[in-house]
């Protein structure tokens, strides 16, 4: 009982339960009781992630709330089901668990077309999500690396846009294609390192510097796919654009992370000398996935498409901030993976209500929706300076301690690309601005001289209640982060150390 | 805890963001006049704040930090939401929220007309909310007491000044339908942005160089002769940068005239008398930074001085009344930060204090004359409320003409029709054309005499910058008050009413003893700023006859060559500029802003819309989405499934399986014609077979 | 011959017409109630074989129960008789060509080839007791006994399952034939 | 003092026309009825050996066997039932969907 109700498993399999009662429910009917069953568990599950919270105790490093069970044993190896949480993982679970119940309640008029099924992948997928941000062992890990799949990829695939297969099964392979190597890696370590599971190996270390360098850009495959870096972000924009609303806004808001998050979590403690070697690299092409992003979003014409392309900017941020490999630039980029899952996902959310009024998503369509819409336009343009960091709002403090991190490892004594990063990164900081000004005035300034504009409704309750949340979120994080901070602080300080004592090895 | 007055200064920030949320809530239940009061009340106890702390520094001149919230602190990097009140920042406030208080009861009155001939009523309660705003912003901006948190306040500022330069975003500054005003809005934004880049790199390098982004820590003593002179000037040229976009200074101004398209009481407070004010703050601030780097001196004073000539220059061939303040803003913040760049910070201080002054009289003014005559060319039934009656045939005006309430010659005569404005604004005039005893002359004074011991060039620069604002003015004032009306708007003109006029007279009143704040022998600015700079940074400047008399000659000469243009004669609205005969192409080019704004769509709005364009359409999409991925990497997949199903399976391994598919079928397709579908066939057939085997059995 | 042999002889009689009784009624009903004969017969076989339990549970479970439910059946359908002809008219007489190759075998397997020599004596009092078979069935052949238990459960819901639906029609054949 | 033999022949007299019951007649409860006779036949050798070898296995085989019967009835006529419903009719020979 201890095993079955313990707090990471009640977390992760909670909405389970939801499934089990959605599959008792009758397929066309009770398409109300689907919503609101599917909408209660995942406020469940939200609830049972604070319990985890109060739990949590941020002073120390490492992992806790450890569960660790013998899973799968053949020929000498053992798989554990190894579940634990530290300040890491902490953040991302807290935003799964709240992001879900959000987007499910944004389907609530948007998905017509059997909801049942809609929402038990929706489920499902929160399932896979929380798993793979508390598995500790690489086996399992995978196993719920994968599992996230299936169920996005039906989302895309049934309740996308007008091209959703192609969306979809682009979605798939590259995303198997990572994994694959990933795989890989997973097997190598622990066929070497006799166990899979994490904290263990991280312990052994003593990985030779050459095989680190292989399995750092194995796992890095898996994870740069997944973020999108540079320049494998070609699936995103399809992805995002057929997906249904509450699909882009988990796709951006959670399964973007489990890239950026893999790589603080596997590449850099498990691979601390080839992390510090390929730091460079890493950074370069976050710069330019910042810079590239924010150029190619600005003439897009579909808000979608602009808001998918800024994503690639964003992740940018994160991936500059953890390879800057000291506390600030970690920490910022941490923060900034919560913060991009806000803002952005609620920039979808944004784009979900205009589409639904309108069914089209044009720039070209819109114009002086302020005089129409006020209330949607302000909240708009909350999220929109959010996103593209005003200061007082959540971005720029993810953003400027990240640039923060990106320059002190060049005043650190690392090399002098660190400083153009960091100014090119900044510069980004302005192009975002462009980017999002533009559509902003495209969408809500000018003249409201299309006509069929004219009669469009401002956002009702629900719609309001769904955004109010992230609008709290987006000032508190701005204007108060240290809770954030603090919970994660310990556990990232201890990992720098942990990369600096290899690189000093290393000398 | 013992209570001190300087722990009121989290109030600053928060009165005002109580105001805007009280207006949020309830604006819409009070009506107008119960949205301006708790505006200006929100305002107005700023100010008191303001004088509290200021009587609070009187007994304690080094002044004090009030810690109120922790912020960002990871590992050594530790910033808080903490207010500093010294004097230099209190001078700030004072001053912020001093004009901001009047500028609010001005728009009280201003707005009521504003939102009736723009169409839009509702928009008054978002006006006075974006104002409270600005002022908390504003407050946050010159009470921080680190990098960080001035910066929030920077942006915070910039993003009212976006808001509120795109207040009317549905229409152009002409009042027809149209993407001006929010291109201008987007604009400001855009090239405020880019000087926040330099800010944010000026911070970074800070950081990592001091440890620490608190004033104390960084401007405290010694604490610069710890880090290397190539760094300061590091971080000084990138502040530069950051005091280029906000303080409008060369090359980033452009956005400052455009930001007229915003109501005229916005460009008052904001482009006139505080916001941009806040890079000069910034520099006197950094003093000791600025100080220590001989080389970022010489480029902020060149700067300066370079932006105070150009758009000097500029503004003397402007016919749109607001768009002469502009550049005459962007000049006169060019003299500040010139001041500032030669260590005239006290100067500089001094002149931005009188600036806000004269300055925001003087948009104010504009924007009662502009409002006289708007009313004159169709009055708004009542002068108090309105109907929508006459707002149909304010639109159907639209269509007859574009008229244009703001171009100067449009006007004339108007001396004698509203003459409180009339004197109010000539106040104005001779303060910023420095004619002695108003305030202007004073502080412009101060700053040409530091010039002239700190650098020549700087000072003739400066000079003849000096003696075109005096053209200027002398044509903007005889062009607008005097000879006779030329449109019947300008002969229909009305006065405007008390709550616009009154503020007016108050700060005409500054306009004119403003300048005893700092009146040479006692110099008592000098002395106030002295307590947070410190002795080495600030020096009473020894008033200098030459320079004044100087100064004063080349203004009159300057306006009585105006008057000789534009006051001797009747001007024709329909001919060309007077001037224009003599000056030629100089003045075209002058008037079309030296084509800057061409030259930067040329260089680099154009290539980076195409870069976009080319990246997104041709690189991201085309080549490697389509062509990359769908027609190498998938079409590939599929020719190589292709092959392998095509050639290699159905003729080799389908030949096969067709063949024994083949057999199969026909011998299917005899043998189902023993499955009758009879249940007891198929009985049979089991019997048979029983029969059968037993028969076997027994024969074998 | 003696007195057991003529009495089997009689009731094989019996049962064999019984038998083809009921292969040859036209009418179902008279099928079903020939075939209860026939049942009835094998039931005093059984006795006779010193199976007394299991003749019990032939009258009431066969000719009692089953074969009520039959007639049930038969009348609730009303499908006493067949109007058509059948088309399979070739299979009749090959069945019974069969048939009849199939019981010569068997005859002469049985008396010619087979050497089954025993006697059927008259059985002790206390063989085949119900007790017997009870402590057999409960002690040797409990699994089966339980699994025979769940088929008949799991027949029983089919049976419901499958006649469940479409009760419109059940009724409306019903009320016709009433 | 019946031989065995005689048991045996009976049993499969009665099976032979059970077995004829189910090729002949077209009429399903018939054919049924028909298996019972054949299930009959099969219990009474059943018995007989039971009798005859002395061992009582064989009687519980039979009650087993009464059991399925039982079982199988129930099902059966429960589909024929439900055959009828569809075809308004009991003829075997109606439902030939099987046809090749």
């Amino acid at each position: 009982m201890d095993f079955l109700f313990h707090p990471l498993n009640l977390v992760t399999f909670f909405p389970l339960v939801g499934v089990l009662v959605l599959l008792f429910l009758g397929k066309k009917e009770q398409e109300n009781t689907a919503r609101w069953v599917s909408l209660v568990t995942a406020l469940i599950t939200f609830g049972i992630s604070m319990w985890v919270l109060a739990q949590f105790n941020p002073d120390i490093p490492f992992v806790q709330m450890y569960l660790e069970v013998p899973w799968i044993e053949f020929a000498g190896w053992t798989i554990h089901y190894a579940m634990g949480i530290d300040g890491i993982s902490i953040l991302l679970v807290l935003l799964t668990a709240f992001l879900t119940p959000i987007a499910i309640l944004s389907t609530w008029t948007a998905v017509e077309d059997r909801v049942r099924d809609f929402m038990i992948f929706f489920l499902l997928l929160e399932v896979g999500m929380t798993g793979v941000f508390l598995a500790q062992d690489l086996f399992l890990f995978y196993v719920f690396w994968e599992f996230t799949l299936v169920p996005m990829y039906f989302l895309i695939g049934i309740w996308g846009g007008a091209q959703r297969t192609y969306a979809a099964i682009k979605f798939f392979l590259y995303t198997m294609a990572g994994s694959i190597l990933m795989l890989l890696a997973i097997l190598w370590l622990g066929i070497e390192g006799g166990t899979f599971v994490v904290p263990d190996l991280i312990l052994q270390g003593g990985i030779d510097p050459g095989i680190q360098f292989w399995l750092f850009l194995a796992f890095a495959a898996a994870f740069a796919i997944k973020v999108p870096m540079w320049p494998l972000h070609s699936w995103l924009p399809d992805a995002h654009v057929q997906a249904p609303t509450a699909g882009s806004v988990i796709l951006a808001g959670v399964l973007l992370k489990m890239g950026t998050y893999g790589f603080v979590r596997f590449n850099l403690p498990l691979f601390p000398e080839a992390a510090r070697e390929l730091a460079p690299l890493m950074g370069f092409l976050a710069v330019v996935g910042i810079i590239y992003g924010a150029i190619v979003s600005y003439p897009q014409r579909d808000v979608k498409k602009l808001v998918a392309y800024s994503s690639v900017s964003h992740l940018g941020f994160v991936m500059l901030g953890i390879f800057a490999l000291n506390s600030q630039g970690i920490q910022g980029g941490i923060l900034q993976m919560v913060n991009h899952g806000i803002s952005t996902g609620a920039l979808f959310l944004i784009v979900g209500f205009i589409y639904e009024r309108r069914h089209t998503r044009e720039l070209s369509e819109f114009g002086g929706l302020w005089k129409i819409m006020p209330v949607y336009a302000v909240l708009t343009l909350i999220v929109a300076l959010s996103s593209m960091g005003l200061p007082g709002l959540n971005g720029f403090v993810g953003e400027f301690t990240i640039l923060l991190g990106s320059w002190g490892a060049g005043a650190a004594g690392g090399s002098y690309g660190s400083y153009l990063f960091t100014a090119f990164a900044a510069a980004g900081v302005i192009l975002a601005a462009i980017y999002m000004l533009y559509m902003f005035q495209k969408m809500f300034l000018g003249p409201a001289d299309n006509e069929k504009n004219a009669n469009l409704k401002d956002l009702n309750w629900r719609e309001i209640a769904i955004l109010v949340p992230l609008l709290i979120l987006i000032f508190w994080i701005g204007l108060y982060p240290k809770f954030f901070f603090e919970l994660m602080g310990p556990t990232v300080d201890q990992l720098v150390d942990l990369v600096n004592a290899a690189s000093v090895a290393v000398r | 805890m013992q209570f001190e007055l300087f722990d009121l200064a989290p109030l600053l920030v928060i009165l005002p963001v109580i105001g805007l949320l009280v207006n949020i809530l309830i604006g819409d239940r009070v009506g107008e006049r119960g949205i301006g009061w708790i505006a200006s009340l929100a305002a107005g106890l700023t100010f008191v704040v303001s004088l509290l702390l200021f009587f609070a520094l009187q007994g304690h001149h080094e002044g004090a930090t009030v810690p109120f919230l922790e912020w960002i602190r990871i590992g050594e990097f530790n910033v808080g939401w903490n207010f500093r009140v010294d004097t230099l920042s209190n001078t700030m406030m004072l001053v912020v929220s001093g004009v901001g208080t009047l500028i609010h009861i001005y728009a009280a009155g201003y707005m009521h007309y504003d939102v009736r001939y723009k169409g839009d009523p509702h928009s008054y309660k978002r006006f006075f909310i974006y104002l409270n705003l600005f002022i908390a912003a504003m407050m946050i901006l010159v009470s921080a007491d680190n990098y960080l948190m001035l910066f929030v306040g920077w942006e915070g500022v910039g993003l009212c000044s976006f808001l509120l330069i795109g207040f009317w975003f549905t229409k152009n500054p002409d009042g027809t339908d149209g993407h001006s005003n929010s291109n201008a809005a987007k604009k400001a934004f855009i090239a405020n942005r880019v000087g926040d880049f330099g800010f944010l790199m000026g911070m970074f390098t800070m950081f990592w160089a001091f440890g620490s982004l608190n004033f104390g820590d960084v401007l405290g003593h010694g604490a610069v002769e710890h880090v290397s002179e190539g760094t300061i000037l590091a971080i000084t040229l990138f502040f530069l940068l950051g005091v280029a976009g906000k303080s409008a200074q060369i090359p980033l101004y452009v956005w400052l005239p455009d930001a007229m398209a915003g109501p005229t009481p916005v460009s008052a407070l904001i482009h006139a008398a505080t916001m941009v004010t806040a890079g000069v703050y910034l520099v006197a601030r950094s003093a000791p930074l600025f100080h220590a780097s001989h080389t970022a001196e010489l480029f902020v004073m060149f700067t300066g001085a370079g932006t105070a000539l150009f758009a000097a220059t500029i503004a003397v061939a402007q016919n749109d009344i607001k768009k002469v303040l502009a550049y005459s803003t962007v000049s006169q913040l060019g003299f500040m930060v010139a001041a500032v760049g030669m260590g005239a910070f006290v100067a500089g201080m001094f002149h931005l204090v009188t600036h806000a002054f004269f300055k925001a009289l003087l948009f104010l003014g504009s924007g009662s004359v502009i409002l006289a005559v708007e009313r004159g060319h169709h009055p708004l039934e009542g002068d108090g409320g309105h109907d929508d009656h006459h707002e149909d045939e304010h639109h159907d005006d639209d269509h007859h003409e574009v008229f244009d309430p703001q171009d100067m010659r449009n006007m004339g005569g108007l001396r004698k029709i509203i003459p409180t404005t009339y004197r109010v604004y000539l106040i104005g005039s001779l303060a910023l054309a420095g004619i002695p005893i108003f305030a202007g002359f004073f502080s412009k004074d101060e700053i040409l005499a530091d010039a002239f011991l700190e650098s020549q060039p700087v000072y003739w620069i400066l000079t003849v910058a000096a003696f075109l604002t005096a053209f200027y003015m002398g044509r903007q004032v005889l062009m607008v008050f005097f000879g006779k009306p030329r449109t019947h708007a300008a002969e229909e003109a009305k006065e405007s009413p008390p709550s616009m006029t009154i503020p007016l007279m108050i700060l005409a009143f500054l306009s004119i003893f403003g300048g005893l704040i700092n009146i040479p022998v006692i110099h008592p600015l000098t002395d106030w700023i002295e307590h947070t700079l410190g002795h080495d940074l600030v020096h009473a400047t020894k008033f200098n006859w030459q320079v004044a008399i100087v100064s004063t000659l080349l203004a009159l000469i300057a306006i009585g060559i105006s008057w000789l243009i534009y006051g001797r004669k009747e001007i024709d609205a329909s001919q060309p500029d007077p001037l224009q005969r003599a000056l030629g192409p100089i003045f075209i080019g002058m008037r079309n802003k030296w084509y800057v704004d061409e030259i930067y769509g040329f260089l680099i709005i154009r290539p980076y819309e195409r870069l976009s364009s080319f990246l997104a359409h041709q690189v991201d999409w085309t080549f490697w989405h389509d062509w990359f991925h769908d027609s190498g990497i998938a079409a590939g997949f599929r020719g190589l499934a292709n092959f392998l199903a095509n050639p290699v399976d159905l003729g080799v391994i389908d030949g096969i399986a067709n063949g024994l598919a083949r057999a199969t079928k026909g011998s299917a397709s005899a043998l189902r014609l023993l499955q009758t579908g009879f249940v007891r066939n198929y009985a049979l057939m089991v019997f048979l077979g029983v029969v059968a085997i037993l028969s076997f059995l027994i024969f074998r | 011959m003696s007195t057991d042999v003529i009495l089997f002889l009689g009731l094989a009689a019996v049962a064999i017409g019984a038998a083809l009784g009921m292969l040859f009624s036209r009418n179902a009903v008279y099928s079903a109630l020939f075939l209860i004969l026939n049942f009835a017969t094998v039931a005093v076989f059984y006795l006779l074989l010193g199976a007394p339990f299991i003749a019990m549970a032939q009258v009431t479970v066969y000719a009692g129960a089953i074969m009520v439910l039959f007639l049930f059946v038969i009348m609730l359908l009303g499908a006493e008789e067949l109007r058509k002809r059948g088309k399979l008219g070739w299979q009749q007489p090959l069945a019974l060509l069969l048939g009849f190759v199939l019981v010569a075998e068997t005859a002469y397997l049985v008396f010619v080839r087979g050497d089954l020599v025993s006697q059927i004596v008259p059985a002790a009092a206390d063989y085949g007791t119900p007790k017997d078979i009870g402590i057999l069935l409960f002690d040797n052949y409990m699994l089966p006994f339980q699994v025979v238990a769940v088929l008949l459960l799991v027949a029983m819901i089919g049976a419901i399952v499958l006649t469940k639906d479409d009760r419109k029609i059940e009724r409306k054949t019903s009320e016709e034939k009433a | 003092m019946v031989p065995v033999s005689y048991y045996v022949a009976l049993s499969a007299i009665l099976f032979t026309i059970g077995a004829l019951g189910v090729l002949i007649r077209r009429n399903a409860i018939i054919i049924f009825m028909s298996i019972e006779l054949m299930l009959n036949a099969g219990n009474l050798l059943f018995v007989t050996f039971a009798r005859s070898f002395e061992q009582l296995s064989g009687q519980v085989f039979v009650f087993f066997v009464i059991a399925v019967a039982a079982a199988e009835v129930a099902v059966g006529l429960a589909l024929i039932v439900a055959v009828f419903k569809s075809k308004q009719s009991i003829d075997i020979d109606e439902v030939s969907n099987l046809r090749g």
